[in-house]
């Protein structure tokens, strides 16, 4: 398969989607984030505990929804809870593996603001946390998948609603919240990671056909590059047709 | 038995203005969409709000110029757009608002609901919202560090017990056993309230709650009035009862985003109608119930195809 | 209706029965408590709560069980919850008017022991708490029924397992658990109260025929009797129909 | 789907000697007796046990001398009678016996399943117990005052989350999911454990469980083995699927009360079994079984008259 036979949207689901490991945990929001979990869970893991912080786990929709309140996706759920039964007594209880957030903007160190941009000397609200907040403090491993534009990938948030390695090092160990393992931000040009001890933002792997230049214009800080940056691994024919078949026929995502 | 029944106009006089009040309901879902319209209509004044995700109705409390203070966890109307007026409010500082995250509030319900004075937890540590709640006095709770494990930090959450609150759902009997079907992100804060009011959209008979009771998600203990108001949560969905009304919502969501637009809906839907039966009927009445009638298979409507048809 | 017409556990049921008020929310253990708390439910307080701390909520049975445990005890049920259910939300949470409990033994202060005596220098353990320290704790009221023996109404429980008035006075208070409105004990010869300063057991009314020597002989220290003590009334003839035909037709507690 | 499913024999040998466990089960109800049995046969040592409301396996457990610590809120076998085997280890101090008040335990499995380090409360203030486990210096709690409210004593009972845990409940899928009618007092400890195992009377599919979703009171995130073992609650109840069996439980209550007839029953019944089908043929076999069926309304046996006329 070469990159003309797969959009970049499909792209940035089959890598997410690949980073997820059979029998996990995972507090899903909607959009590409449900979508790579949907497809990890059609494919390599058919185990995966799906949670929405509304109090839904394991839905096994047919129907498109509008966002975790649409009924459509509480279909064939296993479980029903409150958000006490899912961010508390699953998340808080250190129970789950991965939280996969959206956001309006990412900072160099990982922090996620979904609540409001600074526009001309005002602050323009927009969502607030929700659950996002909580999720990216208790989770394991915390993936967001973004657009890459140099006023969403920023040197610092206008505002951190969910925290990520704060100000870098261990200064989020330091603020007395809980380790995170591991934070990946896929985007439309690459993913990147803080595996570094900076905990700054760093590309491991830059999509196909993608230049560094790109990547860099499209950045609002100077970022780094990991010492052995990857190509990243093509979608197989059966990741394609899953996307195009079964998790998302109707191209409302991807 | 003594029953907890009351009409809507009745239950909506004990809230005086500048009480303290909490809402169930999550964005497009389970909105006491009728309780708000009678706030809204009896005119309420500075009313304290705890709201864990916001909904449909919060934004329009606020636009109405009813809130003084909202405590909540941020919110939106899903994929239809955001809630503008809550927005505009926070930006202009016409409300106190104030931000916490969705569990921090759950977690101060759950300690009303199980009479603890505070929960230690670890959430909220480097957030904008902890800082800003800081700067505002918040008494909500306190950084402090764990007496059992040296230096560990905690943020404490200090117990809501909210003197009224109000949630929507699908059925109760008139003794004020709550049946509600899906998920119940709104269970502890309904634990936690002084007076709780629960808007529902059938009274059902106390032989089918014995029947089912594992269906009781909110036992006659809690409950102060129960309020049945047929399609109380419209334009937002109950599950297995009927769904949103996209189109409703579509509508709602434009006008929200100007003050104007929104005064000129507020005085057409809900100032202009006595009640909630003529409310419905501004939006669609009869032809519009049917279309949004949940399907009993899936739980909602099946009639109208996919979200993305609809708007 | 005359003194003859009655057994003296009718008497006490009738007795307990009368201090229930309707739309209360009573936990209450199996035995005499519970046969007093149906007679009120089937009279006068037909809107009373009743919750067995095991998670059940407003049973109605129709057959005789053999302790909480017992599903006899849940049939008919409006609500099942957890220990945390019962015991946490709905009486930690202050929702409880009485709590009505049993015991080996109760004092002078109202404190109660459940958990085992002082036999000849060993101590012999019988039950220990389960809910009822915790009852006894958070319960804006406490009642009791006893059998009223100088051994089993005694100076000074061996073991407080459920905390009354502790020492009298202010120092329930003053260890700072929540305040105590009212405990009444309600045995075969009396019953009796704690409605003064000292917060010290006397008797409220005695039962008819029964003298203040008899109580006195069978009270394990010097017990006093309240300025205005009255005899207790006497049940009227729908509640002994109801004991006897509807609460327990097959007398296994009366 | 990966199934969750193990055998009981397995399952046991993954207890080791000394290990931290909880047991849930309510006296004469839902006692996994099928797995304190293989527990006992294994000739397990040194546990340390937690228990809300001690339950005839548990006394049966502390009777074989498996039992290092308990820690428990006291317990019985109601009017059977009582846990003799608990009270004499207790008594003659063979055991570590430490008492709690039923609230007092659950919260701390409640602090377990929340993810928070304690639960401050005014619990056990005043009573024998607190004195007690002062002596002994237990670890579990502290007293301690409101940071909030100035003065104000506070009990802070300390997170419990116990290396492993069992339940026993009627229905679970391979999953994990579990099922359990009536009361689950046993809930936030199925929670907290760290490794829980759930003994069920019949697996059921995955089908059932997304048609009954508010049937689900465990779901599989808590569960690290499910083993089936019809009746493996006998002769304790399980509601909606069989009774108590009376005759059993009174000649129980009757050899409890000295260890040498207690050591005849174990013998006979446990260590001469080798599983739970022949503790079950042991016990009456199929006789015994169409005895203690329960009455699907009901959820308990019609066929044998009230608990009176049973001993």
């Amino acid at each position: 398969m070469n990159s003309t036979d797969f959009t970049t949207n499909e792209l940035m689901a089959v890598t997410a989607s690949r980073m997820l490991e059979d029998g996990q945990n995972i507090v899903v929001g909607l959009g590409l984030p449900q979508v790579a979990t949907l497809l990890a869970k059609n494919s390599h893991a058919p185990n995966l505990n799906i949670i929405y912080e509304i109090g839904v786990v394991n839905p096994e929709s047919v129907d498109t929804g509008v966002g975790i309140a649409d009924p459509r996706l509480w279909y064939r759920s296993e479980y029903f809870t409150s958000f006490v039964g899912s961010l508390g007594s699953v998340l808080h209880r250190g129970l789950v593996d991965v939280g996969f957030l959206g956001g309006l903007q990412i900072d160099k160190f990982g922090n996620i603001n979904s609540t409001g941009i600074y526009e001309k000397d005002r602050f323009r609200h927009i969502n607030g946390s929700g659950g996002a907040a909580d999720i990216a403090s208790y989770s394991k491993k915390v993936f967001a998948i973004a657009k890459h534009q140099n006023r969403k990938i920023v040197e610092l948030v206008d505002f951190i609603t969910t925290v990520g390695y704060l100000k870098g090092g261990t200064s989020r160990e330091d603020t007395g919240l809980p380790k995170c393992k591991d934070i990946r931000i896929i985007t439309n040009l690459c993913v990147m990671n803080f595996n570094n001890e900076a905990r700054e933002m760093q590309v491991e792997s830059i999509h196909p056909g993608v230049t560094r230049e790109q990547i860099k214009e499209n950045t609002g800080f100077d970022i780094k590059f990991d010492m052995d940056v990857k190509i990243t691994d093509l979608p197989d024919e059966k990741e394609i047709y899953l996307l195009r078949n079964v998790i998302d026929p109707k191209k409302i995502y991807i | 038995m003594k029953s907890k029944i009351m009409n809507l106009t009745d239950a909506v006089r004990e809230i005086p203005d500048g009480a303290e009040i909490a809402f169930g309901g999550f964005a497009i879902t389970r909105s006491p969409i009728a309780f708000f319209n009678e706030l809204i209509r009896q005119g309420k004044k500075d009313l304290i709000v705890y709201q864990d995700v916001v909904c449909m109705g919060t934004d329009m409390l606020v636009g109405s110029g009813a809130v003084k203070r909202l405590s909540y966890g941020g919110g939106s109307l899903d994929r239809f757009g955001r809630v503008e007026r809550i927005n505009d409010a926070y930006e202009k500082g016409t409300i106190d608002a104030r931000e916490f995250s969705g569990l921090s509030i759950a977690y101060r319900f759950l300690a009303g609901s199980l009479g603890i004075p505070f929960i230690p937890t670890k959430i909220l540590l480097g957030t904008a919202m902890i800082e800003n709640l800081q700067k505002k006095n918040d008494d909500s709770l306190m950084i402090s560090s764990s007496p059992f494990d040296d230096g560990e930090k905690l943020v404490l959450l200090k117990s809501l017990q909210p003197d009224y609150a109000v949630i929507h759902a699908p059925y109760a009997d008139e003794k004020g056993n709550v049946m509600i079907d899906g998920p119940v992100w709104d269970l502890e804060m309904g634990k936690a309230a002084k007076k709780l009011y629960v808007t529902v959209d059938q009274i059902v008979s106390n032989e089918f709650v014995k029947s089912h009771p594992e269906k009781v998600t909110i036992p006659n203990i809690y409950v102060h009035g129960i309020i049945e108001v047929p399609y109380g949560a419209y334009p937002t969905a109950v599950y297995k009862m009927y769904d949103y009304d996209g189109d409703m919502l579509t509508k709602y969501a434009k006008c929200n985003k100007k003050q104007e637009e929104f005064d000129e809906f507020l005085k057409y839907y809900v100032l202009g109608t006595k009640d909630h039966d003529e409310f419905l009927e501004k939006c669609g009445g009869v032809k519009m119930l049917s279309k949004i009638k949940a399907d009993p298979v899936y739980g909602y409507s099946k009639n109208w195809g996919d979200a993305d048809e609809q708007h």
